[in-house]
């Protein structure tokens, strides 16, 4: 047995839709053409959405903003997949997993404007707050899905992230507590080929980000990220395996961020126009429309409607939060502990003792 | 009411609240079928099974991240660093995560997890099982800190951060785990948080210290007219006893094994000093470890504040 | 002498020392083609190419890991990280590593790096963008600590940093970075650590203010006669320069963005109390940030300490 | 191309000795008798290093100590296949890499007994310090390994560690650093199946530890690692292949701890007598010993002689160690910066005003 084979693994690539428009019907989930329609209708509201935080921030009526413009699919087709007891733990980049989840959106503005009761999640909701430093909240997802299991509860917890996020120490810990307890968790990774201005070949020298599952003891796979079809697919299958005692997996949906990092960034210092350009061929929201085009499900008119819909819900949720009363100041204190400290409640004396 | 040391106490504590408190568990390096290296957690597995007594895989970042999930989904997570030089890499998930989670969602979501650590030197250790970094904890908001001194205190403390709403962390002085015995309270026995203990009455000096240099302090003192505070929670600490006491005495010796620059006692110093400076006669000494890495046990007699070096600022502060 | 604001002074700094010692290398997230996210770093990549001048993976652990490393073998690493709120996961590198490479090796090793980081708020950012911990850092024996507060001492502290034998955490105000132009010495200008500069002389209150709040405590300060007192190095802090200041003045207030609790201020604050009393005619006091975690930009003008608040303490010690 | 393999891989496992003391000569390197010798000398003045040092402690002589028993063939072999160049980053568990790489041997002692002089590595040895928090220390070989390619130096790097360091992030992002600068270094994975209580199958739900390098990129494999000769060349093919460009490399050498964790462990507590009890047929100085025996390099008279000879030279070390005078208080001072700090001169004062 001296040079012996002790292991072998491979990596598999999942795609229903393709870029005409096309579905593999032997994979594709059995959808009514109200599912397609209200997935459709997602699509479309979250980029609504996205387009109208870029203006408000370029008008100076929101802060920083992170645009996910082309990682549409990956985040919709994903978030659908959930039942509402899972667990969702999102990154900043996923305003239409909230969306889909049914986020009130003026909250979501509200959060994107600067000001942290737009991240007071609705109770029922099972979704957390944007997590800012990057790839730290993995490890929340593993912990929600092993508490799952410790209280024999058949919930699933998800945690969202880019490809950036793989490098860090905290994907490691939390991929690697998910194999050893077995924990009902499924990874999404965007990776949007993207870290600000780190390529994903400088990110890390392994090939795919499915492939580090191996690491873990389990199932990695890579999707179209642009396909929601295969998305959904993904997503639902790896719920499903999770609830049933499976474990966990890690899901890599191949996608593109079409816009620059956040709104502080410039991607022209470090990425190339035609690049960009040749991902709008691979347009999620366009390949959706397509395959519903050819199957009936849409036309120009119902198109039009459809967008003019959700843009009145973006106008209703920007004047939401544009009349919502600034915070009080003693937000600030109210939260730091259950109940304020000796020496929050002198703190609050002296700010309201007068300005500064 | 039995004789027991602080492994017992914290050992007995954490069954009585697991058994009173299906949603607690424990988690970390070795607190399974090994009881944990220090043995806080013996029995533990035995008792409540592998579910509920978690051997984890070596990762601190993991175990603090993890327990915040686990809090977050409504259990109530015990994690154990195995030595408190081991909580650095974990600092990232205790600051920017479990302190924050509550303000990040106004209120929404809570994370009352209890971080465990054994601290301090005196153990003839080698590098980075002596750490007394306590001060690193009280500057985050959103982080409560405490320390028990001795069994009884043990038992009272970690019940009520065993019931906290806060995270909170949790700080063995690893000297005193089998050093002293007393008898401890049987039964439901909570001390309040954010309180602190006046251990012996006096009138010529407050001395405040805590954890692994109180019962130090109170041999200092013993021939002095001393009033002895054993601060217990370090964060948010009870400023009301020690004003009280500082205007009683007007002189105060803060004692810690921690560093001298930027520890607690500097914060303690300087809140008397703003609040309280009228009643002082004396300005506020420190007794404390050095500015220094914490020296190897060949060295780490001379590194610890030990009862000359105390007895000698409580001669200063009464001749001042 | 070319008037430039703090990030043209650093970045041609860090351009003017790669030039003169080919061991300085930089390396941190986005710092390459993209010039760093606020361009401290621009042009630095096409100028040294990408061996000197390294965008890294995602792992600020890494960065600075990777980093000591390099130091070992004879490199003079720069490293940055993004924004000092994503600092927590490489503290165990700094504190378990850098800090001591010298001291556990007695002197055989060192560890001379540099770890650039903006720090502070005022720039309107989300979450732990807008971190000022810089008491973390101060507590751990081993590590210097350094902030400018404008271009000119950029300049001048970030050439000594790159010559120190020493871990240098280097912390670069963001609110600062385009606020301030003044004019910068060219060419070698070297600012020795441990130094703090008078930037005004007064006879009434001392102020001792750094980095990010240094202009607001000059302005605040305008219409009385004040000394004020950059610090500049943090750790170790120069006692000297303060105690002359105080025995003249006999009022002191010290000014920080971070949250008052075991903030720097109350290390100065004991310091000052402990060898220095008897020169003090009022209480030693603090204008801090409060014990809660950075609001987001909708609060945080309430947070940050400015000058009616500053002016307020001021009117304050004057009359006590 | 709906569902496709995108990648596949392999894990080898490498063993050239065998129990019985057979060689695969296919695979073994041209080692002169001398050579051999000296890995067996090497072996056996480690075991004896390691026995002295359990009685010292028991004696009250050394402090906490940790046993490497068992494990001499992963740390000889790996250790000789070094340059002098190159620079090694250990763990508290590799005392016989120290002794084949020529530390002085009281100053191990002397460390152990407490003391931190025992650390200062003698200018010229590239060696470090042993790292005591686990895995941290591997980001400083992939430091010093990206320094070396910067520098243009053809030396490489290597950190030791074991399998419960391979759960900690560090190890994570030392892996992928590596991977992304092509690095030349070499990790060591010294799987000896416990981390403490924490036997290697609840470390991580991977099969193996090699495995873990198919996420970043690069090749790992196993080799047993009770076989010198397979760890000798396992290392030695990874340093060339360093060394030329190759990148990073994995080795996870498959042995076993066959004691306590540390003199301050009880591993009853948590193993069965049994399974330390199969481990003593795999002795790795046993397996040697019966090659050499098989080729004529090794009879019952010389044997005794280099375990006499062995023994002295710890008997030496030993008394050199324990007549080195105390420390002076001072130290505690001297090394905490370059120079002195004006608090520290105070400090030191107060110190050496008397004890206490
Ligand atoms: C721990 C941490 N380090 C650095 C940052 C700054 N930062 C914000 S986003 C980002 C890149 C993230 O890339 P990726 O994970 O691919 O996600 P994407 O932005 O592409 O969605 C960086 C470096 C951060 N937020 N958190
Ligand atoms: C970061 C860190 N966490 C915890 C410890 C305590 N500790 C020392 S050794 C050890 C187990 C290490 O296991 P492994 O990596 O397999 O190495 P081995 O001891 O088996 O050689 C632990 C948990 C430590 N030294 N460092
Ligand atoms: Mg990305
Ligand atoms: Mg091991």
């Amino acid at each position: 047995m001296p040079e012996q084979v002790i292991e072998s693994f491979e990596v598999e690539r999942l795609r229903i839709l393709n870029e005409k428009g096309e579905a593999d019907s032997s994979l594709m989930p059995s959808f009514s053409p109200d599912e397609i329609k209200k997935m459709y209708g997602l699509l479309v509201l979250s980029r609504i959405f996205d387009e109208r935080a870029l203006s408000l921030q370029g008008e100076g009526r929101l802060g920083t903003y992170a645009s996910f413009r082309g990682q549409e699919a990956s985040q919709v087709g994903s978030a659908l997949a959930f039942d509402p007891s899972d667990w969702i733990f999102p990154s900043y980049r996923e305003s239409a997993v909230f969306i889909s989840r049914g986020y009130p959106l003026d909250r979501l503005y509200q959060f994107w404007s600067g000001d942290e009761r737009g991240m007071r999640v609705p109770d029922g909701l099972n979704i957390l707050p944007i997590s800012i430093p990057v790839s730290t909240h993995i490890l929340h997802a593993t912990g929600a899905a092993m508490a799952a299991k410790i209280k024999k509860e058949k919930t699933a917890a998800a945690a969202y992230f880019g490809d950036g996020a793989t490098s860090k120490g905290d994907f490691h810990e939390g991929l690697n507590f998910a194999g050893v307890y077995n924990a009902p968790v499924v990874f999404i990774c965007q990776n949007n080929q993207w870290a600000i201005s780190l390529p994903r070949e400088r990110q890390t020298a392994s090939r795919t980000i499915a492939q580090k599952a191996l690491a873990y003891g389990f199932a990695g796979i890579q999707v179209d990220g642009n396909d929601v079809f295969a998305v959904y697919k993904a997503t639902k299958d790896a719920l499903e395996k999770a609830k049933e005692g499976g474990g966990p997996t890690l899901i890599e949906c191949y996608t593109y961020r079409m816009g620059h990092h956040t709104t502080a960034d410039d991607s022209t210092r470090y990425r190339i126009a035609e690049e960009v350009e040749s991902w709008k061929e691979k347009d999620p929201i366009l390949r959706l429309a397509r395959y519903m085009e050819k199957n009936g499900l849409l036309n120009e008119e119902s198109k039009k409607s459809i967008a003019e819909e959700a843009g009145k819900k973006i106008d209703e949720a920007v004047s939401g939060a544009e009349s919502m009363p600034p915070p009080d100041l003693e937000e600030m204190f109210t939260y730091t502990y259950h109940s304020l400290s000796h020496r929050e409640r002198k703190e609050m004396r002296e700010i309201s003792d007068g300005p500064g | 009411m039995a004789q027991v040391n602080m492994v017992q106490s914290l050992n007995q504590t954490l069954a009585e609240e697991m058994e009173r408190d299906p949603n607690v568990v424990v988690l970390g390096e070795d607190v399974g079928k090994n009881g944990g290296v220090f043995r806080v957690t013996n029995g533990l597995y035995e008792k409540f099974g592998p579910e509920r007594v978690m051997d984890t895989p070596l990762a601190e970042a993991g175990i603090v991240g993890t327990a915040i999930g686990m809090a977050l989904y409504g259990l109530k997570p015990v994690a154990e660093i195995q030595f408190m030089g081991f909580i650095y890499s974990a600092i990232d998930q205790i600051f920017s995560h479990a302190a924050r989670m509550r303000t990040r969602s106004r209120g929404r979501y809570r994370c009352p997890i209890v971080v465990r650590t054994p601290y301090g030197g005196g153990i003839k250790a080698i590098e980075l099982h002596s750490e007394s970094t306590e001060a690193l904890f009280c500057h985050m908001p959103g982080v409560k800190v405490v320390v028990p001194s001795g069994p009884a205190t043990a038992k009272g403390l970690l019940t009520s951060a065993l019931r906290e709403e806060d995270p909170v962390v949790f700080l063995e002085p690893t000297r005193l785990y089998r050093m002293i015995r007393e008898e401890v309270p049987e039964g439901e026995y909570a001390l309040p948080l954010a309180k602190a203990r006046i251990v012996k009455e006096g009138k010529d000096v407050t001395i405040i210290s805590w954890g692994s240099m109180l019962q130090r302090t109170v041999k200092a003192a013993e021939q002095y007219d001393a009033e002895i505070i054993d601060l217990m929670t370090l964060s948010p600490f009870d400023e009301e006893t020690i004003f009280a006491s500082v205007k009683k005495t007007g002189r105060v010796i803060i004692v810690h094994e921690a560093a001298r620059t930027c520890g607690l006692g500097a914060e303690i110093a300087a809140t008397i000093a703003e609040e309280a400076i009228l009643y002082l006669r004396a300005p506020v000494m420190r007794v404390t470890g050095y500015d220094v890495v914490m020296p190897f046990p060949k060295l780490e007699d001379y590194y610890l504040p030990e009862e000359t070096r105390m007895a000698k600022k409580i001669e200063e502060i009464l001749r001042y």
